[in-house]
């Protein structure tokens, strides 16, 4: 397609875990029909979940997954930084900072490390999980708790292109629609929907259960008067608020900072 | 029951075009020539000016580009390309030879009809540039068809001024008056210093029924412009302009473009200043 | 003079998380032993407090993609003993089924793409096919299966929502279940196959050493995964309430992990421990595949817990044949309600890699105290002790020569879950 | 036609396609595939996807593509027999037609048309039908046959030489004597159908209100309460916005398809052109944008509005935003009462 019949080098990547549960890299893993295609299409040069031996070198693609949790992290993910052409930041807890950022920026989080682990000294200085973004200039983001299949091959496969990513810049409520499901919300049922990322294919409605927000806030969402409508099915806004946060990360703040 | 008919018409169908020569006009921007590969569409394909092509490269999707040549050079098409999404980025990385996809020519294009006989005053701004010069052409390549024609082009800076070359070589033809300005000049910079309307007041007297104006550029532009020409006392459907907006299939249906009852891709993407009155979205 | 000799693994690879292995040698003797876990903390239990047991039900699964619908499960059993809910026998099958895919996708992605690269020599499974194309299709296609219940049971494939509090948003219809029976009565044929592989596999012995082993006593007479009693190998039962008399947690000076420990000692869960302490009540070709493997080194040899994933893989695709038959004619269940909105439950399952157990306290609906004890935590104590032991083994024998991947084999061996630690502490380090 | 016919007639019309009707998955009313004829739900509610969707698929493949360009793919092409469409969605084709069958025509809808045949269905309005304002209760063309359930007997209408070829496949189960009194019968039950509406308003003043109220704050009050969640453009069964996209599979060699589905003008990017210049950025502006779409300039294009009062929108809002609701406020130049 492309001038001349140069065969083009495969694309080296790397794939990373920071901090949270792993469940990106599974998910790669778990494409069971596409895997070998990608090791195939690719130069996995570092899937240490997957692969040993990895080879740290400079590389075109790094998909990292996970928040920054350590100042060990934030160097690993800088370095990371310095050798690949294109970061793509993989799942809620890269994106946003992950549900251990729910009480972001709240002054919680020293009390709670001494609730869990006592006055223990750590070799790392332990830090709220931050997204990546708050540390080093992300290419492309991969939202989801975990990662879906139908957005993470889509995006590897116009890398290995070079072609740019399209993001889904819908809220959950268009795929749910498009599922032929009937809105909860008009059963006065606590969806987060409307105020969600969509590309995950609206599989929780889908099962006739809320949307729990694992997508991160949707950028174009109308909070104000979304957490209106929850408060109108009896609940208070504190605690519509606090739903909102358990998967909003450092990312939700700007949206509820005025209400 | 599949029912597949092979022998369709289908408008959405892009068809390989292959790059002749493309080579940077100013920085980000990119000038392209490009032909279907099939001799005989090639040949064949006609135009209006003012009209637009979708381009596609496999994979990574399609886009509506303006044509910058003009239908009295058949054969090859040009287009000026300023890098600024997904698309034009992947078009970046072709180079001469390359197949790109393309189909159309979409869009109703400037209303020649209504010009002819008639002056011209062509009123570019930036990289509205880029669809006027092929009417501009056009009109050069018609010259016993029209009137008298100005062309009024505004840049930024002397170095962001496009097809610079080319057009203060137009400056050297007694049958056009070139009036140019930038809003930064350099020391080595002979004409105008300002935005584009300081240019009015160079024109030589017009007769307004008997002149036509067409305009493109930044949407902050129009406004300042329209207001020199009704100062001209052009009326307002003598005024005619090409504005952007998001299309994705070119052909009216997928409704991205819809303004009202229109669709920019196929009642526009020209309207005169009277359609902007009545459509009050368009500006 | 003193020689100091330094062996770091790291990262250690093909686990799921993050985690180093760290010996220290010194005058040939094994001075330290020290798996690390560079897991940043998440403090899971504190985000569990001030939510609703539906909110906590949605979080915990986040704590481990791999193991996420044991977390779940584990987590339904606590709070539906916390709130008095009591779902009927079908919903509980309906569970079973659902955990028997973690169990298949988790164990099929450990023993053929994580253990069998190092018994066969290859850096990993991908790299593997070329040789051993057929197993390695036909255990991607094994693992399909255990994600396609995932994803039916679960909702989708990783933290699905579907398992709720009192039953299930959507269960499978009729077609669905029978189409699953088909498809594990195909998968049956390979993983009794990788029987007989495993048959011919020679067990390096330089790790052992005898240990305890502890999983939960199913509350019917079969094999299973869930309980609500530790089961411990030295014979002695405990009420799963009690699980924080039994099993000691402390915080350690040279690990990140806290750790855990039964009769002041380590203590091995996961495959091994449940086919030690409850392997006889196996039936079928799982009883014929236990036949085939077991022998009386599994007591002091963790290399064989892939083996035991082995046999769990059959008695999983036969228990999912039972299932089938079971709930096909049956009416889907309704959600049951809970009674009460405070009450205090521990719940218990066996996830892929050992026991789990999820203790709540809820007051008015809200959840006042919450503690999570994970696999990895339980057993990372008898991995620094097994591998301490091969060390000493390796050494007193001068096989030094790849010495690393040796430990890792055995580290490996556990199905580590790194992430699934809850507990991250991190520790000064000389 | 005797009622008893009913599923034995539907049952021979196989031969005409593939069956498709509203049937009931998961709970929820859907026009799908029929496995049997006795699961097709009528003279109830209505399916909340509307039967659009069986001409211009929520998601399809345009083309395929590889090194050698691109090949069009009509695989989702399908010979249909659409059982129970009711005369408001009748009239949503025709109004698709407007679009889609003008030249150029889409030739992936103008295939599905081609193929389906559409057996009507009468219905009796629910609390949220209006389509006696829209001049959508009642059909006359765009349909092969049509089923008036007058609870004794069907009176069937005949719309097409394919409708008539349906009827020969079981000309036993028709009489064709209509008599004095079966004609009585259908007057009397168009007279009750009539006096079953619940809501109504004048659609003919609406392009006036729509083009006087355009700069109108009731706007900005339906715009703060607007999620955004593009749900009306859904159900809307005179919607056809798409949106398309290119996907490759995961392989050295660029194949992949070129995909099309449903997009809303409620959604942020809608009017977004590259270089980051957003028309519609305002929430205000879409919503004008739709509702001016539906209530005044599809009127002018092609004189009828583009609503067909099929309530769909009244059923789907979660924040009572909809053509009864807009069209109210912008009458009465008030905002609803909360």
């Amino acid at each position: 397609m492309s001038g001349g019949n140069i065969t083009k080098p495969k694309p080296r990547v790397g794939i990373y875990g920071l901090t949270g549960c792993a469940g990106d890299q599974l998910l790669l893993i778990h494409c069971e029909d596409e895997l070998l295609d990608i090791f195939n299409a690719f130069d996995i040069r570092s899937f240490v979940m997957a692969s040993s031996n990895p080879i740290e070198e400079d590389m075109d693609v790094a998909l990292v997954e996970g928040s920054v949790s350590t100042e060990e992290q934030k160097k690993h993910l800088m370095d990371i930084r310095k050798r690949a052409k294109i970061l793509v930041a993989i799942g809620n807890c890269a994106t946003v900072g992950g549900v251990q950022a729910m009480y972001a920026q709240d002054g919680t989080f020293k009390d709670r490390m001494k609730k869990v682990y006592g006055d223990m000294k750590f070799i790392t200085e332990p830090m709220e999980g931050q997204p990546l973004d708050a540390f080093v200039t992300v290419d492309y983001y991969l939202p989801g708790c975990p990662i879906s299949a139908k957005q993470a091959l889509p995006l590897l496969s116009r890398l290995l292109h070079g072609a740019p990513p399209e993001p889904f810049p819908h809220p959950v409520c268009h795929e749910c629609k498009l599922q032929e499901n009937k809105c909860l919300l008009l059963d006065k049922k606590f969806c987060l929907g409307p105020l969600t990322q969509g590309g995950c294919g609206a599989v929780c409605p889908s099962h006739g259960l809320p949307c729990v927000g694992c997508w991160g806030p949707h950028s174009d969402a109308n909070f104000k008067e979304h957490i209106t409508l929850l408060e109108s099915f009896g609940m208070t806004k504190d605690e519509v608020i606090r739903r909102i946060r358990n998967f909003g990360g450092h990312k939700i703040l700007a949206y509820i900072k005025d209400l | 029951m599949t029912v597949c008919n092979h022998e369709d018409n289908n408008p959405f169908q892009p068809e390989a075009a292959r790059i002749v020569r493309q080579h940077d006009l100013i920085k980000d921007h990119r000038f392209f020539q490009v032909r279907f590969v099939d001799m005989k569409r090639a040949m064949s394909f006609t135009y209006n000016p003012g009209q637009f092509v979708m381009l596609s490269i496999p994979g990574v999707g399609e886009a509506p580009f303006s044509i910058s040549s003009t239908p009295s050079r058949p054969g090859i098409l040009e287009m000026g390309i300023r890098r600024t999404g997904k698309l034009t980025e992947a078009l970046f990385t072709k180079r001469d030879n390359d197949i790109i996809y393309m189909r159309g020519p979409y869009g109703n294009g400037f209303n020649l009809d209504q010009m002819r006989n008639k002056d011209i005053i062509i009123v570019a701004g930036g990289l509205g540039v880029i669809p006027l010069r092929s009417i501009l052409y056009y009109v050069l390549d018609n010259r016993d068809q029209f009137g008298r024609l100005f062309f009024l082009y505004g840049a930024r800076t002397p170095e962001e001024m496009l097809f610079r070359t080319e057009f203060f070589e137009l400056k050297e033809r007694h049958d056009i008056e070139c009036l140019y300005t930038v809003d930064k000049a350099t020391s080595e910079w002979s004409e105008d210093v300002g935005v584009v309307t300081k240019l009015f007041a160079k024109l030589p007297e017009i007769d307004p029924h008997q002149t036509n104006a067409v305009i493109c550029g930044p949407p902050v532009m129009y406004k300042y412009v329209i207001q020199e020409l009704l100062k001209l006392e052009l009326p307002k459907n003598q005024i005619q302009m090409t504005l952007e907006r998001r299309m994705k299939c070119g052909v009216g249906k997928c409704g991205h473009c819809a303004l009202d009852h229109i669709y920019t891709c196929i009642d526009g993407p020209v309207f005169t200043y009277w359609d902007t009155l009545h459509f009050r979205e368009l500006i | 003079m003193t020689k100091t000799q330094k062996i770091e693994i790291e990262p250690l690879a093909r686990v799921e998380g993050h985690g180093g292995i760290k010996v220290e040698i010194k005058n040939n003797e094994i001075k330290d032993v020290q798996v690390k876990i560079l897991e940043g903390p998440r403090l899971f239990e504190t985000l569990a407090i001030g939510k609703t047991p539906a909110e906590d039900l949605s979080l915990v699964p986040r704590i481990c993609a791999i193991c996420n619908l044991s977390h779940k499960y584990a987590s339904l059993r606590a709070l539906e003993k916390a709130l008095d809910i009591h779902v009927p026998e079908v919903t509980q099958t309906y569970r079973q089924l659902m955990h028997h895919g973690e169990m298949l996708e988790s164990h099929s992605l450990h023993l053929y793409f994580l253990a069998l690269p190092d018994f066969f020599g290859y850096d990993n499974a991908v790299a593997m096919a070329e040789k051993y194309g057929d197993v390695v299709m036909k255990a991607l296609a094994l693992k399909k299966f255990g994600n396609k219940i995932m994803r039916l049971m679960g909702g989708r494939m990783i933290h699905g929502e579907n398992p709720v509090l009192g039953g299930f948003g959507k269960l499978p219809n009729r077609e669905t279940l029978l189409e699953l029976k088909e498809e594990a009565l195909t998968h049956l044929d390979f993983a009794m196959e990788t029987i007989d592989i495993l048959a011919s596999l020679e067990v390096p012995d330089y790790p052992e050493r005898e240990t305890q082993f502890i999983c939960l006593k199913p509350p019917h007479d079969e094999y299973d995964y869930y309980g609500d009693i530790l089961l411990a190998s030295d014979g002695k039962e405990y009420p799963l309430e009690d699980y924080k008399k039994v099993i000691i947690e402390r915080t350690v000076s040279h690990s990140f992990a806290k750790r855990s420990a039964y009769n002041e000692r380590p203590f091995t869960v996961g495959a091994i421990a449940r086919v030690l302490n409850i392997g006889d009540r196996l039936k079928g070709k799982a009883k014929e595949a236990r036949d085939k493997l077991l022998n009386e080194r599994w007591h002091r040899n963790p290399i064989y817990n892939n083996f035991a994933q082995a046999i769990e893989q059959v008695f999983s695709l036969e228990d999912v044949i039972r299932i089938v038959d079971e709930l096909v004619d049956k009416a889907h269940p309704e959600i049951v309600n809970a009674a009460r909105d405070s009450g205090t439950g521990t719940g218990g399952v066996e996830a892929p890699r050992g026991t789990l157990i999820h203790h709540y306290t809820i007051e008015n609906g809200v959840t006042v105290d919450a503690d999570y004890i994970t696999p990895t935590a339980m057993f990372l104590d008898d991995i620094e002790a097994f591998i301490r032991k091969s060390g000493e083994n390796l050494l007193a024998k001068n096989e030094m020569d790849g010495i690393e991947l040796k430990l890792e084999m055995v580290a490996r061996a556990y199905d580590p879950c790194i992430s699934c630690s809850a507990h991250l502490v991190s520790v000064d380090i000389e | 036609m005797q009622p008893k016919f009913f599923q034995e007639f539907i049952e021979s019309l196989k031969r005409f396609g593939t069956i498709y009707g509203p049937v009931r998955r998961n709970g929820v009313l859907k026009y799908d595939r029929v496995e049997s004829v006795d699961e097709i739900e009528l003279d109830g509610e209505r399916p909340m996807i509307p039967v659009k969707k069986l001409f211009h698929p929520m998601k399809f493949n345009m083309f395929q593509f590889d090194k050698d360009g691109f090949t069009p793919d009509y695989s989702s092409i399908e010979k249909k027999v659409i059982v129970g469409v009711p005369p408001c969605e009748i009239h949503s084709l025709l109004r698709l037609d407007e679009v889609f069958m003008e030249q150029p025509v889409d030739p992936y809808y103008a295939k599905q048309r081609e193929n389906s045949a559409i057996i009507g269905y009468s219905c009796l309005p629910g609390d949220d039908c209006f389509c006696k304002s829209t001049g959508t209760d009642i059909v006359e063309e765009g349909f092969d046959l049509f089923f008036v359930n007058l609870g004794e007997f069907y009176l069937v209408w005949v719309g097409s030489s394919l409708g008539h070829d349906m009827v020969l496949e079981r000309e036993d189960y028709f009489d064709e004597n209509v008599t004095h009194e079966d004609i009585e019968d259908y007057i009397e039950w168009r007279q009750a159908r009539d006096k079953m509406f619940k809501v109504s308003f004048d659609f003919k003043s609406m392009p006036d209100i729509m083009e006087l109220s355009y700069g109108s704050p009731i706007w900005d009050y339906f715009a703060g309460k607007c999620l955004s969640c593009g749900q009306c453009s859904m159900v809307c069964p005179t919607c056809n916005c798409y949106t398309v996209t290119d996907v490759l599979d995961v392989s050295s060699e660029p194949e992949g398809r070129r995909e099309r589905f449903w997009d809303s003008c409620m959604f942020v990017d809608y009017s977004l052109v590259a270089g980051g210049h957003n028309f519609r950025g305002a929430r205000a502006d879409r919503l004008k944008l739709w509702y001016t779409h539906k209530m005044k300039a599809f009127a002018n294009e092609y004189g009828k509005p583009a609503c067909i009062g099929c309530g769909r929108c009244v059923r789907t809002c979660p924040v009572d935003i909809n053509v009864l609701t807009v069209a109210e406020a912008l009458t009465k130049m008030e905002v609803p009462a909360q």
